[in-house]
C-alpha cells in the first residue's frame, strides 16, 4: 500500500516536473516564433500590396456570370 | 402449440415490470438527474443531455440497448474503445479555440501548467482510498481518475478508456459533473486566497496576434509534442489539426465541417456512448462514489493550485497580473474564464478579466493533455 | 503469355453483355421506374431515389456493388444488419416532430392505436398465403410484413432487419411504396366509410401546449416503454430522445445537426442500403409479389380501422372530432394528414383539420413502434 | 396451417390489445402530466421575471466584443 | 519497485529523442513541405492540408497513430481500404458538378478520350523503369502509377487502394501535387503545341441544356456503363448518383448534404487516411521518387494528347474549336479549364473560354473512371 | 522484361481503344437522347411557359459577380 502511494508521490514529481518543464519550454519557443514572425511581417510590411490576378479574376467571374445566365435563360421567340 | 395464454405469458416476461432491478430503477433515475441538470440548471448540456439519455436507455431491462448488438453499445465499441470520438472531438475543440490570448502571453502557460497539480493530488487520493476496505484502485485506475482533474472532457474519456475502461462511465460522470459546477466550486477557494487588492488588478490590453503567429501556434505545439512526448501526440495532435484548419485560412468549408456538423454527430454520439457505461451493474459501487468525492478534490485543488501560481506571478510581474486567472488553467473553457471574469467584476465593476483568462484556460487544455501523455507513457506501457 | 487477344477476352468476359441475366436487367428496370415515381410523380423522393439507384447499382453484373467488399454491401452490414440507420432516422424524425398536436388531444392517440389494425389483418393474411403452392412465410416473416401496415419505413427496416432480413428489400419497396400511394389509396375508402355530415365537422381549435409538457411527452413516453414494452425501446427510445433534444431548448445545435446533417447522410446510406437487397436473385419471386399484394390490404385496412375509431370517437364527443382525422393514424407522415386535410376540404371549403389530423398521423408512428415492440417480443423471442 | 393461422389471430388479440392497452395507458398518464405542469405554471406565473443574470451576460458579451475589436484593430500609427 | 529513476527512463524512452529515425525526421519535414505548399502556395489545400499533417501524425515514433488501433490506421482501414472514402468523395463530385456544358457539346468527350493517354503512356513508363535496377513494379503496380495521369484524386486512390495498396501513399501524393501544379505544367505544352491563330479562335455560344436533358445525363452514362463496363460501375455508379440527387430537383437536401457536410468530413478522413501512407518505412525509397519523375511525365503527356486532339477536332469542325480546351481534357477540375481560360485570354483578350473547356474537363472525369474501371478488369481480375 | 512492356503496349492498344470507343458511344447516345428530350419538350412547350423568374435570376447572377469582386478586392488607399 505505502509502496503504491510512493510510486503516486514519485509519478506526482515527475509529471508535474514534465509538465512545467514542457509548457515552460513552450513559453520560450512561441516567443521566439512570435519575434521571428514579427521581424519578417514587419520587413514585409513595404512592397507588400500583393494584388496580382485581380483583373483575370473579375473577368472569370464576370464571365462565368454572363456565360451562365445566357445557358440558363436561352432566347426563344 | 401457443395458445393466447402462453403468448401472454411471452409478452409479460418481456415487460419492464417483470424484470427490473432496484439498481436500473436507480439508475435511470439518475439518468433523469443528469438531464434534471442539463436541462434546467444548464449544466454541459452539449453532454449531459445525451449522457442522461444513455443512461435511461442502458438501464431498460430485456432491450439490451447497451449490450454488443445495441445501438450504444455498437456506438461505444466503434467510438470509444478506439478513442475515435474524442479525439474528433478535440479536433473540433481545436478547430473552434482561438488560441490568440495564449500567443499573446504565453507566460499564462505557468498558470495552465499549475492547475494540473489537482490530477496527481487526485492520483495520490485514489491510491490512498485503497487502505478504506472495498477499494482496489491500480496504478492506472488512479491516472485514470485522477485526469478527472484535467477538467478536459474529452481528454479523460480518452485516457479512462485507455487505462481503466470500467471505470469510465464514472469518471465521465464526474468530470462532466464538476466542469458544470466550476461557478460553485471556484469563486470561494479563488476568494479566499487571493487579497482584495489582488482581485482589483486591472491587466494590460493584450497586443495584436498576426495571421501567421497563429498558424505557427498549432505547427508549434505539435513539433514539441512529436519531440517530447509522443504519448500525448494524438490528443494533441488532433487538437492541432483543427486549430490549423481554423487558422490556416485556405480550407474554410472543412474548417467550417470540424466546428459544426461534425463535431455535433460526434457529440451525440459519444454522449450516447458514455451513458452506456452508467449500467446498474457497473456503476453502482464503492468506487464510483469514491470517483465521485476525488473528483470534487481534485478540481478544488487544481483550482487552488492555479491561483497560488497565479500570486506568484502577480509578485513576479510587479502586480501586473491579477491571480484570479490562475484559476482558469485547469481548462473547463470557457465556462472557468467565465468565473474568473465574474469574480474580477465583484471586485472591481470594470475590471473586465475575460480575454486575459482564456489564455490560462485553454492552456489549461494543452496542459491535461501533456499530463495525460505522461500517464499514459508511465503508466499505460 | 498475353496477347492483344488474351485482353480483349479478358475484358469481354467483363462486360455488362456477356454477363446479364435478365432477372438482373429486369431489377434494372424497376430501379429506373422508382426513380421515375420519385422524380416525376414525387413519390417519397427522399427515399425512393438513393433506394432506385441503389436497385440499379446492386444488380450490374460483375461489379459486386452488393457484395461483402462492395459500397453497397459494406454500408448494408454497417447499417442495416445492426440497426443504427433506421434508428439514427428515427432520432431525426424525433427531432423533426412537434408533437404540440397529440398533447393537445390525447384522445387522438386512439386513433393511433385502430389503425395498427392493418398490421395484425396483415400478418394473418401472409399466414393465410402459405395455403397457396410456393408461399412459406414463417410466423417471424408474417410479422415482418404485418408492419408495412405500420406505414413507417424506419420501423419496418428495423423489425424486417430483425425478423426476416430476407425479405427486407420486397417490405421496404411496398412500405414506402405505398406510403408514396396514401393519396390514391385512402380517399376513396375515408369517402366510403364516412358520411358528408360526418366530413363536414369542423373542429375546435387546439389549446396551446406549453414548453415544459413538450419536454415532459418524450419522457412520459419513454418511461411507460421502460416500463411496460421494453422491446420497444430502441425504436421508442432514439424517437423520444431526438424530440428531446429539439424541445428542452438548451441543445439547439445538435438538435440542428440531428434534424439535418445527420438525418440526410444516414437517408443516403439507409436508401443506398436499402437498394442493395433488391437484387434480382433474392427479389424476383412469388414472395415479393405476395408481399406487395398483402401491403396494399394493410394500407387499406388500417386506414378503414383508423377511420371507423373515429366515428366512434365522433359519437362519443357528440360530434365533436371529424371521423376523417382517424385516416392520419396510420402514421405516413405528414402525407396522411396532408389527405384528411384534403378530403376535408372537399367536403367543406373552409374546414381545415392539418392541425388536428397531426395528433393522430404522430399517434401512429409510436402506435406502430409499438406494434413493432410487441412482434419483437412475442415473435422475436 | 390452420394451427399458424390460429397463432396469428391470437397474437392480433394480444397485439392490438396490447396496443390499445398502452396507448390508452399515455392518454392517461399525459393527461395527467399536463394538469400537473399547468397547475405549477399557474403558480409560477406571478413571481416569475427570471432576468437573474442577465446584468452578468450583457457586461460578459459587451466586454468580450471590446476587447475582441482591440485585439483585431491595433492601433498603428 | 519503481523509484523516481526508473520511472525517468520509463518516460526517457517513449520520448521523440530517443526514438526518432532519421526517415521518420524526414517525412515529418516532407509533410511540413505539403502543408507550405497548401497554405502559402495554395496547391490544393483542401486535401494536401489533412494529407500533409496527417503524414505529420504518421511519422511519430512510439505514438503509433497510424498502427491498427491509432486513429489514422483505423480511418484507413474503414476508408480506404474498403474504397467508401475515395467513393462518398466521387459522390460528392458528382453533387457538385454541372454537366451541362459537356451535354452541350457531347464532342468534347472525345478531349476527355485523349488526355487519358497519359495514363497509359506512363504504365509503359513504369514498366520500361524495372530495367533500372531497384524498381520491380508489377503490372499492377504499374497500372496504379498510370492512373496518376487521369488527373483525379479519388479515382487515383480508389484504384491504387485495389491494385497496389503499398504505393498508395506516393501515388496520391504525385496525383495531388501534380493536380496542383497544372497552372505551372500545362501552358508551355499548350503555347508550343498550337499555333497564336489556334488560340485566338472564339467559340460559340453554347446552346441552352434544359433540366430533363440534365436528369437523363448521369442515368445515360451509367447504363452505358452498366452495359459495357461494369468493373467502371463504382465510379461511375456514386457520380452519377450524386449527380441525379443534384439535376433531380426532389432530393435538394441530400443533394446539399452530399455537397457540403458529407464531403467535407469524408474529405477531412480521406486526406488523414491517406498522410497515414506517408509512413517514412514505406515512403522512403526508390520507386516513390520513380513514381514521382512518371506522373510528371503523365501530366505532361495527357495534356498534350489533349490538345493535339484539339488540334484535329480544330480542323474537322473547320476551325470552330479552340484547340487550347484539349488541355482541360485531363480532368483536374475546375484548374485545368481555369488554365485554358488563361492561355484563351492572353492570346486574345476577350476570348473566354472558361465555359467551353468544363466540357473536355467534365469528360476527363469520366474518361478516367473508364480507364480506371478497364485496369481493374484486365489487370485486377 | 520486354514481354512485360510488351504487356503494357498491348494494354495501352486496349485501353485507348475501349476509352474512345466507350467515349465515343457517349456522344451518339447522349446526342440521341438530347435530340428525343428537345423534340418532345418542343411539343410540351405550346402549354408551357415557365420563365418566371427570368429576371430575378439575372439580377441575382449579377449581384453575387458583384459582390465577389468587391469583397475579393477591398479598396485600400
Ligand atoms: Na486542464
Ligand atoms: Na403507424
Ligand atoms: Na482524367
Amino acid at each position: 500500500m505505502d509502496e503504491l502511494i510512493n510510486q503516486g508521490l514519485q509519478l506526482m514529481a515527475l509529471g508535474m516536473g514534465t509538465v512545467f518543464l514542457f509548457l515552460g519550454l513552450l513559453i520560450f519557443v512561441i516567443t521566439l516564433v512570435s519575434r521571428v514572425i514579427q521581424k519578417y511581417e514587419l520587413k514585409a510590411e513595404a512592397p507588400a500590396s500583393t494584388s496580382t490576378s485581380s483583373h483575370d479574376d473579375l473577368v472569370d467571374v464576370i464571365s462565368a456570370a454572363i456565360q451562365q445566365y445566357r445557358s440558363d435563360h436561352p432566347r426563344r421567340k | 402449440m401457443n395458445t393466447l395464454n402462453e403468448l401472454l405469458i411471452k409478452l409479460w416476461v418481456t415487460t419492464g415490470i417483470a424484470n427490473f432491478e432496484w439498481g436500473q430503477v436507480l439508475m435511470i433515475g439518475i439518468g433523469l438527474l443528469l438531464l434534471y441538470l442539463a436541462i434546467v440548471k444548464k449544466f454541459e448540456p452539449l453532454l449531459l443531455v445525451p449522457m442522461g439519455f444513455g443512461a435511461i436507455l442502458s438501464n431498460i431491462p430485456v432491450a439490451e440497448i447497451s449490450g454488443p448488438d445495441g445501438i450504444l453499445g455498437i456506438l461505444y465499441h466503434t467510438g470509444i474503445e478506439t478513442g475515435l470520438f474524442p479525439l474528433l472531438i478535440f479536433m473540433g475543440v481545436g478547430a473552434l479555440t482561438d488560441f490568440g490570448a495564449l500567443i499573446a502571453m504565453p507566460r499564462t502557460l505557468m498558470l495552465g501548467a499549475a492547475a494540473q497539480f489537482g490530477i496527481f493530488v487526485t492520483l495520490i487520493g485514489a491510491l490512498a482510498l485503497n487502505m478504506v476496505p472495498g477499494f482496489e484502485f491500480s496504478l492506472a485506475d488512479a491516472a485514470a481518475i485522477g485526469i478527472i482533474g484535467g477538467a478536459d472532457g474529452p481528454t479523460a474519456i480518452f485516457l479512462a478508456s485507455r487505462l481503466s475502461p470500467d471505470l469510465l462511465g464514472a469518471i465521465a460522470v464526474a468530470a462532466y459533473s464538476y466542469m458544470a459546477l466550476v461557478p460553485i466550486i471556484q469563486p470561494p477557494i479563488m476568494r479566499w486566497l487571493t487579497t482584495e487588492k489582488e482581485r482589483k488588478v486591472r491587466m494590460e490590453q493584450m497586443r495584436h496576434v498576426s495571421k501567421a503567429e497563429k498558424i505557427a501556434f498549432p505547427l508549434t505545439v505539435l513539433l514539441l509534442c512529436v519531440i517530447f512526448l509522443p504519448t500525448a501526440a494524438p490528443l494533441i495532435g488532433m487538437l492541432t489539426f483543427g486549430n490549423l484548419l481554423r487558422e490556416c485560412g485556405v480550407v474554410d468549408r472543412l474548417s467550417n465541417t470540424a466546428q459544426h456538423e461534425l463535431i455535433n454527430i460526434v457529440t451525440i454520439f459519444l454522449g450516447l456512448s458514455v451513458g452506456s457505461k452508467l449500467q446498474a451493474d457497473h456503476f453502482l459501487n464503492m468506487e464510483t462514489l469514491g470517483i465521485l468525492l476525488l473528483g470534487m478534490i481534485a478540481f478544488g485543488i487544481g483550482t487552488a493550485a492555479g491561483v497560488l501560481m497565479g500570486k506568484v506571478m502577480y509578485r513576479l510581474s510587479g502586480g501586473k497580473i491579477n491571480p484570479l486567472i490562475g484559476a482558469a488553467g485547469v481548462s473547463a473553457v470557457p465556462m472557468a474564464a467565465r468565473v474568473v471574469n465574474k469574480v474580477g467584476l465583484e471586485a472591481d465593476h470594470h475590471n473586465f478579466l475575460l480575454m486575459h483568462a482564456m489564455g490560462p484556460n485553454v492552456a489549461g487544455v494543452i496542459g491535461s493533455a501533456v499530463a495525460a501523455g505522461i500517464l499514459l507513457a508511465v503508466v499505460g506501457g
